[in-house]
């Protein structure tokens, strides 16, 4: 038997219910090492509750596993690191009041009877995180860092020690190309060692690229697996959802007759000290524009501040009119809606139930007589964006925090769909998001379009740009570095301003 | 996919169970509680004793109403006990200008100090813990000042009666527990007040990006806490003849004790007036059953704790089955 | 049946023995007796007397929280037709059956009188009081009269200390800002054993002369032992509890009592 | 992007600059307190009355250490008052047995409750403040039991040293606060127990997954505060030659305030000792200066409910200008 040929890591039939909600009903799963292996399903299907049963995290209610030969059930993470597994978890388990060094090492601190010597620790994460290519500042603050850096620090803190087998859950979701790129190098580098890499992640480009298996999985069970070689990004993706898609990106709409054509949004000189510069741009009714930049370009922090959650210099007009937006209510009010980027931290209420959270920003839409809720009125709000979206979940009342992370992002989308916003900022709308829901996404921003929404889309993922803007603007080091349209829209030109080589 | 059941009769149907399921550790600590005195004692279970728990209740089921909506935003109120002091000082000395100006201005007054604590927290962004730490200490040097720490009498015969009197064979404090109750019930379930103090408290950021304007919702909350005390307090010193300057002391504690036992979360969000009123309950009935069956004082601080212990157990517990 | 009483509190070596005197005799004379204890919360003390309404005593014997706020309690009760005796703590504006107490304000003035003997007629005092407490006012106020003999004498500061760790601290602080203090009065024993040790601490035990309040056999002992301890005013729990609970029984039994039953304020010194 | 300095020259150089940022607006408060009483009374700035403060500041700031690991956590502890008044009362009862079996048992009793506090929060998952509000009465009712309310008498001299003694002219009650201090800062700053904490205050999902366990440390750190609040209650009964049951009462209070003004926060994962140390400080100066100038009782409540909101505003105000 050739090492290529050896599983590392093998389940069978393992089942997991949560309550009444049976997430994993008969998974199967054989990992060897030096290979990538991808599992792909829709979101809710069941893949981040595969890992955590992994590293410990969760038991699995029925199932076997074996790692090396040997029976594997871990009864916490630190049991299945000692083991040899390391896991970047997809929603992000960082401290936020402690430095970036801090996190990367944390349970395994350079220490002596217990006393930890700060210098070596800082050194070696410091060297860690050199040696990983990745841009961040081991003494900043995690909670200052923006939620791509966040996800370097993840990553970091998963290859922090050696391990046979390496699980990423959705690690490129927040990042940007060439962050992802950076990943994609370390990945090779640990391929080569013959660590085994469990990979997860929902753009098929890159599962194409990385993968060598690839498992799919539908509603919690095994649907098969496949050598990369073997199959296409079609076969995958019908696997996936169990019919055929043709496209990802739908054809832009016609727009619906006697659109206005005057900008409903105007900003000048928008600017915020050390965040971001004379930021100038216009959006009219119907138009789709997109924000790209890399990490730390510095919009999200514009679009807070379009948002009135951030003061900044400059002049907003919508309609026409100046606007001097203190909170976001008074946007709001404007007709914003804001689909922020961090959906634990500003987007959802998680121990709050599903319609709760679909509802948070439309309440006065659902306000009665005298400040009473119209609680009939909400549910059916809620329950419609809740078919439109697709959001898996057999309840209203569900609690947010229980569903998968791509539901949850499904679910800040039909909270700022029911303000029926006439700007619509999505700051990295399908992060996370599977390609059926993806399509799903893009075909309803394609929708408001038409309907005459302006939106104002930032990404990351310079296909979902290119495939769905009408413009771009580009920002890097907090300023619009060009804006282009029509056949200057090519990945080359926009990469190009993105990165700084074309002025 | 979406197996969603439809969600209007759902949530009708299920209304019951949903109670049970909701209060059911609690519920079933209330009544052990009832059961156990009831056979130690005969006289426990009649009219006349269940009224008393009642009025005994009351002043820290006000207070506790007021303390769930603080605790549901995730901040703590430590003053409640000293503005119940300061207010019945408040209506004590204003009875001289009559019975309604009294009223008046004692709520002005629990208004007034509770807007003081939610502006000190929500616009300088103090933690409401030391905020209302000092201003639990300022309150109750205030208080002392006009009577240099004596108490004050109270003679005026409308605010006696709001402590003795009786409406429909049911005593008046009685009366206005159950008007609070369903105020704050209905406030917090019902309407976009409630729904948007849940949405604070469970995540204040999300609620700032939804257009939650926190900081007056802060204020607005702490000053509602602020009545809730001083309600507490008009009908304490009402019940008791006078006003006094150390009246209420370290009734903040039972008050989160009632509201925490009832399932509110210290960490804001979770938590319903039902069941603060279960909690305060709870510790009524302890009190006086204990009371009843002579239970010496220290050995009741004894029993009281376990109980406690094991009241919020049982509902842990029954959480976690239905999870 | 039998007879309800409502103490201030069980945190207190006067309280203690006063309990424990009407246990003995409630025993000997084989009447029912409860006690509840307040705890210094006049609404507790007011929901066990209603407790004690709601189980049907004949007599409730009360130790007041407030001399003024327990009038809701026993208007209650006498309402019912229970007849209520307090002792201790009198009851301002309203009448109750009997009173059994020490005559705190009496008991105040010989202490500022002993004070004055011990220090020769001159010299700084210093009082530790509990201003919301009326009983103690009272002692104070007496002090302060019984002081007023000494035209010399010049009381230089007065700080609440309530408990004994309170007390010590004010009095330290005291001392401190004061060093010319030569007597200082405590409102209780703890009060006064608190300066004692305070005043030997600031190495001042040849100076400060201390006296107390209450009498309690902890403070007998160092008023025997401690130089520092030039005396204390001694209340007798033992024949007050004895007294109400005979009252009480005497009440029972549908005789009549008198209304005011003093019991006067020894002045211990060293034997 | 990354314009990281060299990271180990960078932490030595702006050592003391970090302090000063770290507690400026504190330190600021401290100092203020102490110019103005020193102004005020000339008997102020004296070594006698320093070691005056500092013998007074021993009981709380001590409890606060205990205290401040337990916020740290995202937990609070209320029962530690009552815990010193039995730790007390087990020392006085136990010094039958000799003065080292004494300190032994005390301390064993300390870690017993705090214990106690930790495995019922941890194991049965109940929120703290319920735990330990019920230990507070059930530890109140314990302590009392023995000699049924009445204080306990000490006479063993080596316990009455421990708050009467001097050693290297500094009275004893300082060096055991100082080396708690040096303790419990090292222990939280310098190894991998105090870094699991604040991984685990920070976070408690992230320190599950990153391998901590939680269960362990969480009644580690109440088994910690416990004992701390046994030390407490020795030198409160040593100071006052006698165990008193309602020793203690209400010293959590202090406590806490000492550990949120020195910057703790009671969300967890943020705080130091050195802040707890100041933030003790400035309650016992306040104690102390307004004592010495003989500000009746009620102002003083009033101003040091002023005192402490100027001070963590004082502090909240230099962190935002830092951030
Ligand atoms: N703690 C929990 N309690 C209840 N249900 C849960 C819990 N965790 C996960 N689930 C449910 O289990 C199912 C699988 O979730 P999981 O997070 O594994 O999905 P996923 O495949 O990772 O999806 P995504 O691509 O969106 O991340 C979902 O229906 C989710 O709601
Ligand atoms: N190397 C760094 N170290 C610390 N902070 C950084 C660093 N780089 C950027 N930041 C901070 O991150 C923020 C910029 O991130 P922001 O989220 O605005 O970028 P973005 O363009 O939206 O990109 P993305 O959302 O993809 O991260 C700024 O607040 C900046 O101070
Ligand atoms: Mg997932
Ligand atoms: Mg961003």
């Amino acid at each position: 038997m050739s090492e290529a040929d050896r599983t590392v890591l093998s389940m069978r039939d393992v089942k997991k219910n949560f309550g009444p909600v049976a997430a994993l009903k008969n998974m199967r799963l054989e990992v060897r090492p030096g290979r990538v292996h991808t599992i792909l399903g829709e979101n809710g299907a069941g893949k981040s509750t595969l890992m955590k049963i992994l590293v410990g995290v969760h038991p699995p209610t029925e199932g076997r596993m074996e790692l090396d030969g040997q029976p594997y059930l871990p009864q916490n993470p630190t049991e299945a690191s000692q083991r040899g597994l390391a896991i970047v978890f997809q929603e992000l388990s960082l401290c936020n009041n402690l430095s970036v060094a801090e996190n990367i090492m944390a349970t395994h601190e350079p220490a002596r009877y217990g006393f930890i010597n700060d210098r070596k620790l800082r050194q070696q994460a410091a060297e860690l995180v050199a040696n990983l290519g990745l841009p961040v500042n081991v003494d900043a603050k995690v909670g200052q860092l923006s939620i791509a850096q966040r996800q370097l620090v993840e990553i970091a803190k998963g290859l922090s020690h050696p391990a046979k087998v390496l699980i990423l859950d959705e690690p490129t979701s927040s990042l940007s190309d060439s962050e992802a790129e950076i990943l994609f190098g370390i990945i090779a580098r640990l391929k080569a060692r013959g660590t085994a890499i469990i990979y997860i992640s929902h753009r098929m480009e890159e599962i194409m690229r990385l993968s060598d298996d690839i498992t799919v999985i539908r509603d919690g069970e095994y649907v098969t697996t496949r050598a990369r070689e073997d199959t296409t990004i079609e076969e995958l993706i019908a696997l996936m959802v169990g019919r055929r898609m043709d496209e990802i990106y739908p054809p832009a709409l016609e727009p619906l007759p006697g659109l206005s054509t005057a900008p409903v949004l105007q900003v000048s000189g928008l600017t915020r000290a050390g965040e971001f510069d004379d930021v100038t741009f216009d959006l009219c009714p119907g138009e789709i524009h997109g924000f790209f930049g890399l990490v730390g370009s510095g919009r999200s922090e514009v679009m807070s501040a379009l948002f009135g959650m951030r003061e900044a210099q400059g002049e907003i007009r919508v309609d026409g009119r100046a606007v001097r937006f203190r909170n976001a209510a008074d946007a709001i009010k404007a007709g914003i809606g804001f689909v922020t980027e961090n959906r634990k931290e500003e987007g959802l209420v998680l121990g709050a139930a599903l319609r709760t959270n679909i509802s948070a920003a439309a309440i006065p839409a659902f306000t009665g007589r005298a400040g009473f809720m119209n609680f009939g009125a909400e549910r059916r709000a809620a329950l419609a964006e809740v078919q439109r979206l697709a959001i898996r979940t057999n309840s209203l009342d569900t609690l947010a925090g229980t569903l998968s992370g791509g539901n949850q992002q499904k679910v800040v989308l039909a909270k700022w769909l029911l303000t029926r916003p006439r700007v619509l900022i999505l700051d990295e709308p399908t992060r996370g998001v599977d390609v059926g829901a993806k399509f799903e996404i893009y075909r309803i921003i394609r929708q408001l379009a038409s309907e005459g929404t302006a939106i104002l889309m930032v990404s990351s993922e310079l296909p979902e740009v290119l495939g769905l803007a009408d413009r771009v603007s580009i920002m890097a080091g907090g300023r619009i570095t060009a804006t282009v349209a029509g056949t200057d829209l090519t990945p080359e030109r926009v990469m190009a301003y993105a990165t700084g080589t074309l002025k | 996919m979406t197996q969603t059941p439809d969600p209007i009769t759902a949530s009708q149907g299920h209304r019951l169970r949903a109670l049970m399921l909701q209060y059911g550790g609690i519920l079933l600590a209330l009544v052990l509680l009832c059961v156990i005195f009831t056979a130690l004692n005969g006289r426990f279970m009649t009219v006349a004793n269940l009224t008393n728990i009642l009025q005994q209740v009351a002043v820290v089921a006000i207070a506790a109403f007021g303390m769930t909506w603080v605790i549901l935003l995730g901040e703590i109120d430590l003053s409640i006990g000293s503005i119940i002091a300061v207010a019945g000082m408040v209506g004590a000395l204003a009875l001289g200008f009559g019975f309604v100006p009294a009223l008046l201005l004692t709520l002005a007054a629990g208004a007034l100090m509770g807007a003081i604590n939610g502006v000190l927290t929500a616009k300088l962004m103090l933690p409401s813990f030391i905020v209302t730490v000092a201003t639990m200490g300022i309150y109750r040097g205030l208080v002392s000042l006009p009577t240099n720490g004596a108490p004050a009498m109270i003679a005026d015969p409308a605010w006696l009666a709001i402590g003795a009197g009786t409406f429909l064979g049911l005593p008046i404090i009685i009366w206005i527990v159950l008007v609070l109750f369903v105020f704050n019930h209905i406030l917090l379930s019902r309407t976009t007040f409630g729904r948007r103090t849940y949405l604070t408290g469970g995540n204040r950021e999300a609620a700032l990006y939804s257009g939650i304007k926190v900081d007056r919702l802060k204020i607005a909350i702490f000053t509602l806490s602020g009545v809730m005390a001083a309600v507490a307090g008009i009908l304490l010193s009402s019940r008791l003849y006078s006003a006094q300057t150390n009246a209420g002391m370290s009734y903040e504690l039972d008050a989160i004790a009632a509201a925490v036992l009832g399932g509110t979360s210290l960490a804001g969000g979770v938590g319903t007036m039902v069941g603060t009123l279960i909690g305060a309950l709870i510790i009524g009935v302890m009190n006086n059953g204990m009371n009843m069956l002579s239970v010496p004082y220290f050995y009741q601080l004894i029993v009281k704790g376990l109980v406690i212990l094991i009241a919020v157990w049982l509902d842990v517990r029954a959480k976690q089955r239905r999870a | 049946e039998g007879i309800g009483a409502s103490l201030l509190t069980q945190q207190h070596p006067f309280y203690i023995e006063l309990a424990d005197a009407m246990k003995a005799e409630a025993e000997a004379k084989g009447v029912p007796l409860e006690i509840s204890i307040a705890n210094q919360d006049l609404n507790k003390q007011l929901a066990d007397v209603e407790d004690f309404i709601v189980k049907g005593v004949d007599v409730i014997v009360i130790s007041p929280v407030d001399s003024q706020g327990a009038v809701a309690a026993i208007a209650k009760a006498q309402a019912q037709g229970i007849k209520v005796i307090t002792v201790d703590i009198p009851i301002a504006n309203a009448e109750v059956t009997s009173h059994i107490g020490t005559d705190n304000y009496t008991g105040g003035v010989k202490a500022g009188e002993l004070m004055g003997k011990v220090l020769d007629g001159k010299g700084k005092v210093a009082i530790i009081d509990y201003p919301t407490v009326q009983s103690v006012v009272a002692r104070i106020d007496g002090f302060k009269k019984g002081l007023e003999a000494f035209p010399d004498i010049e009381i230089v500061a007065q700080q609440t200390g309530i408990t004994r760790a309170e007390a010590l601290a004010v009095s330290q602080n005291m001392l401190q800002a004061n060093p010319e203090i030569t007597g200082i009065f405590g409102f209780g024993d703890d009060a006064a054993l608190a300066a004692a040790v305070a005043a030997k601490s600031a190495g001042l035990q040849d100076q400060v002369k201390v006296i107390g309040f209450d009498g309690m056999e902890e403070a007998r002992n160092a008023v025997d032992s401690d130089p520092i301890m030039v005396g204390v005013i001694q209340q007798y729990p033992q024949e007050m509890g004895k007294t109400a609970v005979d009252t009480a029984v005497d009440v029972i039994a549908g005789k009549t009592v008198p209304a005011e039953q003093p019991i006067v304020p020894g002045v211990y010194v060293k034997k």
